[in-house]
């Protein structure tokens, strides 16, 4: 008996050195109240629609993730979502193939990301302002190819990645689960990942342990730019419909997910977990709010005040752990 | 001095040239190094000895000159050629990435795999409690490292770096932040390795240690080469302190005839729930006090919660016999205490700032005219304190991050001076800090009690301790194990009362 | 393209009435009142407020209950549907949509259809789906209306200030004027910025219009907002005689400028209207009656003889 | 002779030290190439013109300066303009006094700030993801107090502080200067500005030098929320009118105005002649951009291109000093 207790314990406690889960209680609290308070938050059509709807910032977010581990922060996902689905709606159109369609869009994302990290990285800007720049360019450049006009994309099959199903659960749900498997092992599991965080917690000594800092941080911009890019394919696919003015501040939103999840805004601490249950946070505040029939100006105040509750409860867990 | 007919030096320096916004931090050095030496770099604060080592190791590029590794040039423009060369390096300034682990820290950038090219934990925790079992230390692996005091965290690095199996090994002042038992257990490892031809280069401020573990030493000066000594340990230590400040000095600890008064500043049952236990002292007007202990014993916590930068759960502070009530440091100051902080980089300075804003940061309320402050007081009060304490600086202008180790200490020690607080409380006042410069510190010390002050000093340099101090408190586990008289400690004593030894023994 | 409009959602009509005959059973056995929903483009433009004030106002007396809700801004196209698909999970009786997108919404359209719910769109329409109708303005025509108010009162240099790039519905009045304003060869259309519906960048790019074109004799804001910023600035530079400005929507405070004469004439669109007509279009629609598929308010050009009526939107 | 040439090496040394200078040789070139290439740039009447457009972002940005150099951003600047405007015209119009209008926008702004403040500096959540929560909670509040319907102010005394001139120089232009000037006085003469450098510089030592570092944080906040409001009583008295939906987005102006005025982003270093001149050179851009013809989305362009060049500059500049 006793061992058992033990283990239980060291799984318990191996669980809670998992970054992100301290956004579980959140997410509880709000998965209660709602399904007490609305007759249709709990049933699976909803919970589907809800994970659906999440897909897209959770697949931006967590792309943000690794830009805010290496202490950075990437302001043009926005308007690279609205690039790369202009892009993209283009190629498809004129060669009527959607997988070129695809690999136009992470091709657009990837030179973005690879221009925002080479200048990060090189010539040392912060990258709140790079970023701040590309916001402004990348969305300039997108209401100029497309002459502000919307481009409506000509394909049925391609409708299937954002709007079909497999089993019953939402193509971009696999998707969104698939990055971020894969962000997950980056960065837990390879040495590329230790370098993101390491350059995050002190980009000086790492330089001194001999790590390639400006690489990685490229790395993490790259992977950015492709993460916004497949939700591009998401959001795209499901709208069948390209606007230049797509994403308008939706870098806040992943990068409030982020920061939900745990990960530190300092930078060389956090993870993907916590990011998606901050994303699905978020999709479930905005659809529970509807069905409990608040208008939409009181939705805008319950967002800010659980993006503020959420992490203040997350410091102040912090604190009281460290004073135990 | 030099033989010709010894084999080609591992390493050769030939008229290395480096200089930093037109402070010549090193001056045409050419020195060389034999195999399996240890050899020390010697010099005052700011003689260029971390920069040399940084070109070494690729950090930093040299203007002008070459290096020679057994005899071939090298290029070495980044740290990552350096350890391909097989230099291993512990920089003076920590170099762990504080929120990794202790096991990822010592296998960044050669991480093991296994075979689908992911992280073999089990491996790499395997091999550094190997390594730290060969070192003589319990290592967790999976601790993350800002967890580990600075001392651990020193360790760390030495097991990182030796992990790497380096051929030339530097140290640049590896022991500054070392008990004296992980000192003996670091040159224990050093003479092995050294027996098995791995090459050292030593740096570090301690004449006792130099004399310990050196076999021969190159002097620096002001970025210039000054000597090279063969065989340090033929050498008499004073000899080799008039190389490294270019004049006999007199006397390491300088005596001072301060009037011992009344108790003015008193603690009383000071408590911080895990860290300290029912702390109690006394302290007299022209008082040294010290606080000797090993590690992690809690002097800088007493200190800080004095201070009132850590919250204690009970106790009570008096002036001149009243109670005083401490929340923060603002009370602290105030109430005329005020506190020098042992990690002078994080805590001590501004490292961003010039020297005149961070002299005077502490006292702003003094040089208020009206509500504005008056720079031309501003400027005579820092002027007055760069000739008491000697600071070396071309201008009080100078941003404090280009100033020596020394030099910075000094203006920290400016900033409290001018505080003007009447019981002064020094953390490691002359950690990493040249011979030249401790006995100009001692010398304000020994100022600062002549004028009727009183002043606490924590330091863990036991010689330091008996040189300096009235009355030595001795720490042991976050308690006052006893307070030792000066004329009746000794360096044994201390030790025993420090390990937990008890007060009859 | 409302002609084309029709002719779909005629066919598809049966479907829908079939699905509206299950939601009646379903209301017969809760005994409850029927459910509204609109999901305008956002909130933030007191245009939208007026639909929504007078929907809710005409739902409350037919004794419905009314739900809204809408995205932070007009750009957010997958948070309306987000929105939308929240109220068709919810399962109310109408759905009232100011598609953002006219092609990204068809699939919210045509599910919300499947399950029965009856769909309606003011102000914007989309493209091909199973909506019952589109009650709204058409903004081309509104340019086309502009574009013969300018040609007839002002001659020479004309510059516009556009909504937000991209703005289907701005867009579109831009366009109709364009095409118009050809057949005005007194007038040069000089320039254009876009302003972004809001009356300060309104104004401050009529101010950098009336420095970069010191003859200007007329400006064209696409919304009212920015007319009003447009207004100031001309009063401001004084050549409030010389620069005329025809705005768009038929907000009150528009006409409260063109009574104080900052302003000179707007296109008045009729939101109010739009909110009544679509519950009364519901209602019809639920009882089982045939309703057209498009109704367009239309538009009134509003100017200093007329403006007094409009100190209420219409 | 000699003499002269060493004062003036010294007065050109000091000037050279006062933080922003960097950000002059951008502007200088902005206004010799607009000159050359446009007719009406260089006039009086378009100078002012420019001055006056500059003058709401540049009271902002010297209220996001004071934050960023505590370390901190303010994200709710955008939306707290927009409640500023709004309470203010409800005052106006209620009471038909001016005055009570502008203590009334004061109040307000300095309410905001001081939430933001104290949460900041108490539970030490990062001032990203307060901020961030406010522009939400304010914008909502905003709305429903509103009904999000515009609010037209009544008084005609009152437009004389953003429409009217004295000596030729519009009003708006000598508020801006006398809060800027204010600003500079209180950052570079005064305790509480050093205070609010240190805390950007290295909050450790300054706590453990006496200082009260979270009343003086609050204190960067609330001087924020008060330029805020203070820029709002310009815009509300320019357009005569109070929306709801004001000031979207103008917190990342004032963001780009501050850092293309060599204020770090990082904290503890930059100043309030530097922001001015940032601010200006976006108005001019803005203007310029006009004059000479060019498209709208080339705007956005530019100005994104100016905000990554400017900073890029200056960071180039210094290492260049770095390594003399
Ligand atoms: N990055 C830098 N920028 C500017 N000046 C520097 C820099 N690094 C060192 N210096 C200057 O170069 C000189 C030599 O510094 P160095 O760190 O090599 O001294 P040191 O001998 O190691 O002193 P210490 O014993 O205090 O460690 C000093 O005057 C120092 O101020
Ligand atoms: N930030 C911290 N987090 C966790 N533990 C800490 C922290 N700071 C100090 N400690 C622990 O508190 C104990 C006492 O601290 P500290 O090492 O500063 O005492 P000290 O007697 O002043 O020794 P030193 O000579 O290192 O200054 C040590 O065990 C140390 O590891
Ligand atoms: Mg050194
Ligand atoms: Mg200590």
């Amino acid at each position: 008996m006793d061992k058992t207790a033990e283990k239980k314990d060291s799984i318990f406690s191996k669980l809670s050195r998992v970054s992100g889960t301290g956004a579980l209680l959140p997410l509880l609290i709000i998965i209660i109240f709602l399904s007490i308070f609305t007759k249709s938050f709990l049933t699976t059509s909803n919970i589907m629609q809800v994970l659906r709807q999440a897909a897209v910032y959770s697949i931006m977010a967590t792309g943000m993730t690794f830009v805010i581990i290496t202490g950075g922060i990437d302001l043009s996902q926005g308007s690279v979502l609205a690039l790369c689905c202009v892009t993209s709606a283009f190629t498809i159109n004129s060669t009527g193939n959607m997988w070129l369609g695809i690999i136009v869009a992470i091709l657009t994302g990837a030179v973005v990301g690879l221009v925002n990290g080479v200048v990060v990285a090189y010539i040392k800007i912060p990258a709140f302002i790079m970023t701040l720049g590309s916001l402004y360019v990348v969305r300039g450049l997108t209401l100029y190819i497309t002459n502000s006009t919307q481009v409506a994309v000509q394909h049925d099959k391609f409708k299937v990645i954002g709007q079909g199903f497999l089993f019953n659960i939402p193509i971009p749900v696999y998707i969104f689960l698939i990055v971020g498997a894969i962000a997950y092992i980056i960065l837990e599991h390879t040495a590329t990942g230790r370098y993101i965080f390491a350059i995050g917690s002190n980009e000086a000594t790492t330089r001194l342990s001999g790590v390639k800092v400006e690489r990685n941080i490229i790395k993490a911009y790259l992977f950015s730019g492709i993460c916004v890019a497949l939700a591009a394919v998401v959001y795209l696919s499901r709208l069948s419909a390209a606007q230049p003015t797509a994403g308008q501040s939706y870098e806040l939103e992943a990068i409030a997910a982020v920061v939900i999840g745990g990960t530190s805004i300092a930078g060389g601490e956090g993870g993907i977990f916590g990011t998606l249950v901050g994303a699905v946070i978020i999709a479930i505040i905005r659809n529970g709010l509807v069905l409990l029939g608040v208008g939409s100006f009181f939705t805008q105040i319950v967002v800010g005040l659980i993006i503020v509750g959420a992490v203040s409860l997350d410091v102040i867990r912090r604190r009281l752990a460290m004073n135990k | 001095m030099k033989n010709q007919d010894k084999p080609t030096p591992i390493v050769e320096f030939k008229g290395i040239c480096k200089a930093f916004l037109g402070v010549k931090a090193l001056d045409n050095v050419s020195l060389k190094i034999n195999k399996g030496e240890v050899h020390c770099i010697l010099g005052e604060n700011g003689a260029g000895k971390s920069t040399l080592m940084k070109i070494l190791t690729g950090v930093y590029t040299a203007d002008e000159g070459d290096i020679f590794i057994n005899g071939n040039q090298v290029d070495i423009c980044d740290i990552r050629q350096a350890q391909e060369l097989n230099i291993g390096t512990v920089f003076q300034e920590n170099s762990l990435i504080p929120h990794l682990t202790v096991a990822e820290n010592i296998f960044l950038t050669r991480e093991i795999k296994n075979s689908i090219g992911l992280m073999d934990w089990n491996s790499m925790n395997k091999e550094c409690i190997e390594w730290g079992r060969k070192l003589g230390v319990n290592l967790d692996p999976s601790i993350t490292v800002n967890k580990l005091s600075v001392a651990e965290q020193q360790i760390i690095e030495i097991v990182k770096m030796f992990s790497r199996n380096p051929h030339i090994v530097i140290l640049d002042e590896p022991t500054s932040a070392l008990s004296d038992s992980e000192i003996e257990n670091l040159f224990r490892i050093v003479k092995e390795m050294q027996k098995q031809g791995v090459t050292f280069i030593y740096i570090s401020h301690r004449m006792d240690e130099i004399k310990t573990i050196g076999n021969s030493a190159t002097v620096l000066r002001d970025g210039q080469y000054i000597a090279t000594i063969d065989n340090i340990k033929e050498i008499e230590t004073e000899k080799i302190i008039s190389y490294i400040v270019g004049r006999p000095l007199d006397e390491q600890f300088p005596g001072r005839e301060a009037e011992i008064g009344e108790v003015i500043f008193e603690v009383k049952n000071l408590s911080v729930p895990k860290v300290l236990d029912n702390i109690n002292l006394q302290l007299r007007r022209g008082e040294v006090l010290g606080f000797s202990g090993l590690m992690g014993s809690g002097r800088t916590e007493t200190a800080k919660a004095i201070f009132g930068a850590l919250k204690r759960s009970e106790g009570s502070i008096y002036m001149y016999g009243e109670e005083i009530d401490i929340k923060g440091p603002h009370d602290a100051i105030k109430h005329g205490i005020s506190y020098l902080p042992e990690d002078r980089k994080e805590e001590g300075l501004f490292l961003e700032k010039d020297i005149s804003w961070n002299v005077v940061f502490s006292s702003l309320h003094k040089m208020k005219r009206t509500n504005l402050l008056d720079m031309k007081e501003e400027k005579r009060v820092v002027e007055k304190y760069k000739t008491q304490l000697d600071i070396r600086t071309p201008s009080i202008r100078q941003v404090t991050k280009y100033l020596s180790g020394g030099n910075q200490q000094k203006v920290v020690f400016a900033k409290w001076l001018y505080a003007e607080t009447d019981v002064y409380i020094f953390d490691e006042p002359t950690r990493g800090i040249d011979v030249g410069a401790k006995s100009e510190i001692y010398n304000i010390i020994n100022d600062l009690v002549t004028c009727g002050n009183a002043v606490i000093v924590i330091s863990s340099e036991l010689p330091e301790i008996l040189g300096i101090c009235d009355r030595i408190a001795v720490f042991h586990e976050g308690t006052i194990a006893t307070t030792l008289d000066r004329t009746g400690a000794t360096q044994e004593k201390i030790m025993h009362y420090a390990m937990g030894g008890d007060i009859s023994g | 393209d409302s002609g084309s409009k029709e002719g779909p959602s005629q066919e598809e009509a049966p479907d829908v009435v079939e699905g509206d005959n299950e939601l009646e059973t379903d209301e017969g056995d809760a005994g409850g009142e029927k459910t509204i929903a609109f999901v305008p483009k956002q909130l933030g433009n007191p245009f939208f407020v007026a639909i929504k004030d007078a929907m809710e106002e005409e739902a409350g007396k037919e004794g419905y209950i009314f739900k809204t809700n809408a995205p932070d801004a007009s750009t957010e196209v997958d948070k309306q549907i987000n929105i939308a698909e929240a109220f068709i999970e919810e399962g109310v009786d109408a759905l009232v949509l100011g598609p953002t997108d006219a092609t990204a919404l068809v699939d919210v359209i045509n599910s919300a259809a499947e399950k029965g719910i009856a769909v309606f769109l003011v102000d914007s329409g989309a493209d091909e789906s199973d909506y019952v109708s589109y009650i709204g303005t058409d903004n081309y025509e509104g340019g086309i209306l502009a574009a013969e108010w300018m040609g007839e009162n002002v001659k020479g240099q004309v510059a516009i200030i556009d909504g937000f790039a991209g703005n289907e519905a701005t867009t579109q009045r831009y366009k109709g004027f364009m095409d118009a304003i050809e057949e005005y060869p007194d007038i040069e259309v000089v320039t254009s910025d876009y302003g972004n519906g809001d009356l300060s960048m309104g104004m401050s790019v009529a101010e950098n219009f009336l420095v970069a074109y010191p003859d200007l004799a007329g400006i064209f804001a696409v919304d009212d907002m920015m007319a009003i910023g447009a207004g100031q600035a001309v009063e401001a530079a004084g050549k409030k005689d010389s620069v005329k400005i025809l705005g768009f929507d038929g907000q009150p405070d528009a006409a409260e400028k063109i009574l104080e004469g900052t302003l000179d004439a707007t296109i008045a669109q009729k939101p109010a209207t739009m909110g009544r007509i679509t519950v009364e279009f519901i209602t019809a629609f639920l009882n089982g009656e045939k309703v057209d598929s498009f109704i367009s308010t239309g538009c009134d050009i509003v100017d200093i003889s007329n403006a007094e009526l409009y100190k209420e939107w219409q």
